[in-house]
């Protein structure tokens, strides 16, 4: 199935909640989703006997200025095809619903990305830190984030 | 502790028997090196390549050892990150004296490639353990390593034991 | 009858203290850095919590701060046993957004590199694993073989283990004189060693014990945590995306995907996963043997383009099948000459996430034979 | 059993000879571990295609003495919340348990240091001494890893006494006695009046051969499992428990657990050499036969065996430690005692 048939599909299910579809080269195409639907929309597109996605490839946080952004990457095991979700939340309150029930795998990668963006994704079971230590302060890959001084009375940056 | 803090000079000069004595305990030292193998990263890699049959790491006297109350140096080899740096002062302080430190690569040299932009890596292990040998290299070669490690052996059989306040002072 | 019955129930009634054992950091048989959490009644794992994060090196903010170019030697860091991989869907990413063409030798080239990789990765994967098992000599026998490798990658690259030597559209150097003719000794060597390491290793009878019927994946527990790779392939999953979605030139070889097929054992359990890797280094033989014959002596290894990198404003999710598993790197670009995100999907990262779900109820020692049948490498976990 | 030690013929029995003849294996013990140790580090790196210590003296040769040197020297460590007592007591127990086998082991016709009746039962009575050692070592440590190395170092300890015994016991019902000095002697003559081969006897023993094969085997496994060698060596298996029950040990307390494997190593050796190949008898007749003689028969068919040792050490992969019970209880012992009714029923009918 492509992407366009696959957003038509969405569209006429959900409505409102599929917001956008972008084909516009060489970005590869994507979906875009209200943050709402999204854990609905996730369990339609690894369940519904069309889609079948059930292979997460890869979950990725963006910080996109006065939003973050999550990508999601998928890809079906039986009919080889492959789809690209986006998300938004304002930076403010970055409440996202987590996909952890849907893929397994989402279980890292939505704690990476708590802990590097600091999405906060609702529903998760053990939403802590992953790659900086549990007492961080900060999310390190905000495009605005500064290292601190001293971590433990250790010097960072010089 | 061992018998290196009794000997501190009982007699001035210490004489032939115990500079022989020194010389002895000197090549017992640098010739029989346990290490505790600190893998980190990259560098672990090649230090394994190290220890396989082409270049024979256990050529040199050294023997692997997991506890660190058993080792004699801790090579530390890959980057060291602000996670990693409070457990390697503790291993380190877990090791018995003599004691020795070697540090392997750029990373743990200095931060390497990561100095500038890594909010995460330490920048450099000397900032948290003393450092004898430092190999550099990004990683270092296997011939890298040999040399480290003979420069670890010379600066180990050169070492004073007894009358060590006494030269001390008279270098300064 | 009854008796035996109520003798039973009292035992599992038994209340045991559960001991929590620290396993790494530092440990000689985690692979690296990796710190888990294990709960044991008596030898019985009941609950693994794996920590991760001590080789957390901000590869992602680096790549913010770079240029396209400085990126690449960052990412030879990543999974630092097989660079030449990693690099390959970096570029082919970059040469996806700027619709640049790569000369067929170059694809030759790129293809017998990262197979000598590939074989390369295997080879310490499998001495490792056999290392955890308690088998020493294997490994050094591995390592032994692997050193003729790394020659030919130095004398391509400059560097023994992290090479920098794929450029965007091209490569950083053309193949020196003799290139063609290490290449076969080498496949000659890595059959010879196999067949050695077989009678010494894979079906050493105490090594069939140890890991078949042990840290069993089905391949639904796979396909949800989206594992990749060995670990898929364990589990019976054919997938393998140089033939599911052949990138470069990989529809051009006859190869087969090697999958665990319970010789021994169960499908899915340690011993498939291992027997996969050693499987695939024929399989990389039989590539490496078609891909010298079939590549072409004259053409360049460099394509044209700018001396800056500056891809058009877009965003491409390029993947290819690392020794590990699918390596995937996620680029957005802004138009100018440094990327905006990049987002590395490391198959250690996600294959490593299973270890919590099935190592449970194993023994001790076993943990230690599932990790290392996984066979991660923290560069790529923690990046 | 008078004068089996060429000394007290030398000295007379007084204070001198009896100090001498139990310093005596004390020497012997160190200069073999020494030797040992070179051995394990060469032998391993020639299995390897190595080299091994190369840069110790020619050829690597004084690599133990600087270990030795070296060991003296390090700082000995109590941690802070072990059982003080027990921690160091423990080295010092492993180590007497493995030394005071060397009682009973006869070294030649003229020397063994003390000649009992029940030299076989002794050593196994103290050679399980060591596992109350590594118990303490184990648990006073204050360790989880050494504490799990220690409990399953005493499980297997335990499990593995019984088929050795009942091996032993096997060659105790063909020789009648159990006395080492006299076992030997049983067994002088070629090599096939050996117990492994049925000890002395017509053609009629062949029949029996197959079963004293099995038992020299038994006891071999078994033996490698009460040394904690591989493929036997979970209580220290470096890949899940770090160092074992030895973990918080470090300078010459570490250096007495060292020692101590090595020392129990030549011990289970010397056994098997005594009770199976023919001890110090020249496996030719005559030839080569005598009291001097016998020393160097004894120890190089010793030798032979912990080379087998390190050779399989460098071999295989290691068990688990359900594998090792089950291999324990339910296969060597089922064989051992199969062996022994094989043996007891051709003892009847000689």
């Amino acid at each position: 199935m492509l992407p366009n048939e696959i957003y038509d599909t969405l569209k006429t299910e959900f409505g409102d909640a599929v917001i956008e579809y972008n084909d516009q080269q060489p970005t590869d195409s994507f979906i875009l989703i209200g943050a709402d639907n999204l854990f609905d929309i996730c369990h339609t597109l690894r369940d519904k006997d069309a889609f079948l996605f059930d292979y997460l490839m890869c979950l990725t946080a963006m910080d996109l200025g006065e939003n973050v952004g999550v990508v999601y990457h998928l890809y079906s095991m039986t009919h080889k095809h492959r789809l690209v979700l986006k998300v938004t939340a304002p930076k403010t309150d970055p409440k996202i619903p987590s996909v952890e029930m849907i893929w397994r795998t989402a279980d890292w990668h939505e704690r990476e990305a708590f802990d590097l963006i600091g999405v906060n994704f609702e529903g998760h079971r053990n939403l802590i830190r992953i790659l900086c230590p549990y007492d961080w302060e900060g999310h390190a890959l905000r495009k605005d984030y500064v290292a601190p001084e001293y971590y433990h009375n250790m010097k960072v940056s010089y | 502790m061992g018998l290196l803090d009794r000997l501190d000079d009982p007699y001035e000069g210490g004489g032939i028997i115990l500079g022989k004595v020194e010389d002895l305990l000197n090549w017992g030292r640098s010739k029989s090196d346990w290490y505790l193998h600190f893998g980190l990263a990259c560098c672990a890699i090649e230090f394994m390549a190290m220890n396989a049959s082409h270049f024979d790491f256990m050529r040199f006297g050294t023997i692997p050892r997991t506890s660190p109350r058993q080792a004699d140096f801790i090579m530390v080899t890959g980057t060291v990150t602000f996670k990693m740096a409070d457990r390697i002062k503790i291993l380190y302080e877990q090791m018995a004296e003599p004691k020795y430190v070697i540090s392997v690569g750029s990373c743990s040299n200095c931060g390497g490639p990561y100095w500038e932009h890594g909010y995460h890596v330490l920048k450099g292990v000397d900032r948290i353990i003393p450092v004898d040998v430092y190999i550099p290299g990004c990683p270092p070669r296997p011939e890298a390593f040999e040399e480290g490690m003979m420069l670890l052996q010379k600066k180990i059989s050169h070492q004073a034991i007894f009358n060590k306040r006494k030269r001390l002072e008279s270098e300064v | 009858m009854s008796d035996i019955k109520r003798l039973d129930l009292e035992y599992s009634q038994l209340e045991s203290d559960r001991m929590r054992i620290n396993v790494g950091p530092q440990h000689p048989s985690t692979h690296g850095v990796l710190r888990l959490e294990v709960e044991v009644d008596g030898e019985i794992v009941t609950e693994v919590v794996p920590h991760l994060g001590y080789l957390h090196r901000c590869f992602e903010k680096h790549c913010e701060k770079m240029t396209y170019l400085q990126v690449i030697p960052y990412i030879d860091r990543l999974d630092y046993i097989s660079a030449m991989n990693n690099e390959w869907p970096y570029v082919m990413a970059l040469e996806k957004l700027m619709d640049i063409k790569v000369t067929d030798k170059v694809e030759y080239i790129r293809v017998i590199m990262a197979e000598l990789n590939r074989i390369a990765n295997h080879q310490i994967a499998v001495a490792t694993f056999g290392l955890d098992a308690g088998a020493f000599t294997p490994f050094l026998f591995f390592f032994r073989d692997r050193e003729y490798i790394i020659w030919i990658l130095e004398k391509m690259s400059g560097a023994r283990l992290l090479y920098n030597y794929f450029r965007v559209g091209g490569l950083a150097a053309d193949v020196y004189p003799g290139f063609k003719e290490d290449c076969l000794n080498i496949v000659k060597q890595v059959r010879k060693t196999n067949a050695e390491v077989m009678d010494l290793l894979i079906y050493n009878k105490i090594f069939i014990q140890r890991s078949a019927n042990v840290g069993i994946l089905t391949p639904e527990v796979a396909i949800n945590f989206a594992c990749s790779g060995p670990v898929l392939r364990g589990s019976g999953v054919k997938f393998d995306l140089r033939k599911d979605e052949p990138y470069s030139i990989y529809d051009r070889f006859d190869f087969d995907i090697p999958v665990g097929t319970g010789e021994v054992g169960v499908v899915g359990d340690c011993w498939n996963r291992n027997m996969v890797r050693v499987n695939e280094m024929e399989q990389s033989c039989r590539i490496i043997e078609q891909a010298i014959a079939q590549m072409p002596d004259e053409g360049d290894v460099k394509a044209l383009v700018p001396k800056r990198i500056k891809p058009p404003k877009g965003e491409v999710y390029m993947r290819a099948e690392n020794p590990k598993g699918e390596l995937g790197f996620y680029i957005v670009s802004n138009g100018t000459d440094k990327p905006e995100r990049i987002k590395a999907r490391g198959a250690s990262f996600v294959n490593l996430s299973v270890i919590p779900e099935i190592s449970k109820g194993y023994m001790f020692a076993d943990l230690i034979l599932i990790l290392g049948s996984i066979d991660i490498v923290l560069g790529e976990v923690d990046r | 059993m008078e004068n089996v030690n060429f000394l007290y013929d030398l000295l007379g029995k007084n204070v001198i000879s009896v100090l001498l003849i139990v310093s005596l294996p004390l020497m012997f013990v160190l200069v073999y571990a020494l030797i040992a140790i070179l051995a394990e580090l060469k032998v391993s790196a020639w299995i390897q295609e190595r080299l091994g210590p190369m840069r110790t003296g020619p050829w690597g040769i004084l690599q133990p003495i600087a270990e030795v040197v070296k060991l003296i020297q390090k700082e000995d460590i109590t941690p802070d919340r072990s059982s003080k007592l027990l921690y160091n007591l423990a080295p010092f127990i492993i180590f007497t348990g493995a030394y005071a086998a060397f009682a009973v082991i006869p070294f030649s016709e003229y020397f063994v240091p003390a000649g009992i009746n029940l030299g076989l039962f002794y050593i196994f009575a103290v050679g399980s001494i060591s596992a109350i050692g590594i118990v303490m070592g184990g648990w006073a440590s204050n360790n989880k890893y050494s504490l799990m190395g220690a409990m399953r170092s005493v499980a297997q300890l335990i499990s593995y006494e019984i088929p050795a015994a009942m091996a032993v016991l096997s060659i105790v019902v063909l020789a009648s006695t159990m006395n080492m000095q006299e076992i030997n002697k049983i067994q002088s003559g070629w090599f096939w009046n050996w117990f492994i081969f049925g000890g002395p006897g017509t053609l009629a023993k062949l029949w029996v051969i197959p079963f004293t094969l099995g038992l020299g085997l038994i006891y071999f496994i078994s033996s490698l499992a009460e040394t904690n060698r591989v493929p036997f060596d979970i209580p220290e298996g470096e890949s899940e428990l770090v160092a074992g029950f030895h973990t918080e040990y470090s300078g010459m307390k570490f250096a007495m657990f060292f020692f101590a494997e090595y020392a129990n190593m030549f011990v289970v050796a010397a056994v098997l050499t005594t009770i199976f190949l023919g001890g110090w008898n020249s496996p030719f007749g005559d030839f080569m036969q005598g009291p001097f003689w016998g020393v160097f028969w004894f120890v190089s068919k010793a030798f032979t065996v912990v080379l087998v040792q390190i050779w399989i050490r460098w071999t295989l992969p290691r068990f688990r430690v359900d594998q090792l019970m089950y291999i324990g209880w339910k296969v060597l012992l089922p064989l051992s005692f199969i062996c022994f009714m094989a043996v007891s029923l051709y003892v009847m009918l000689k």
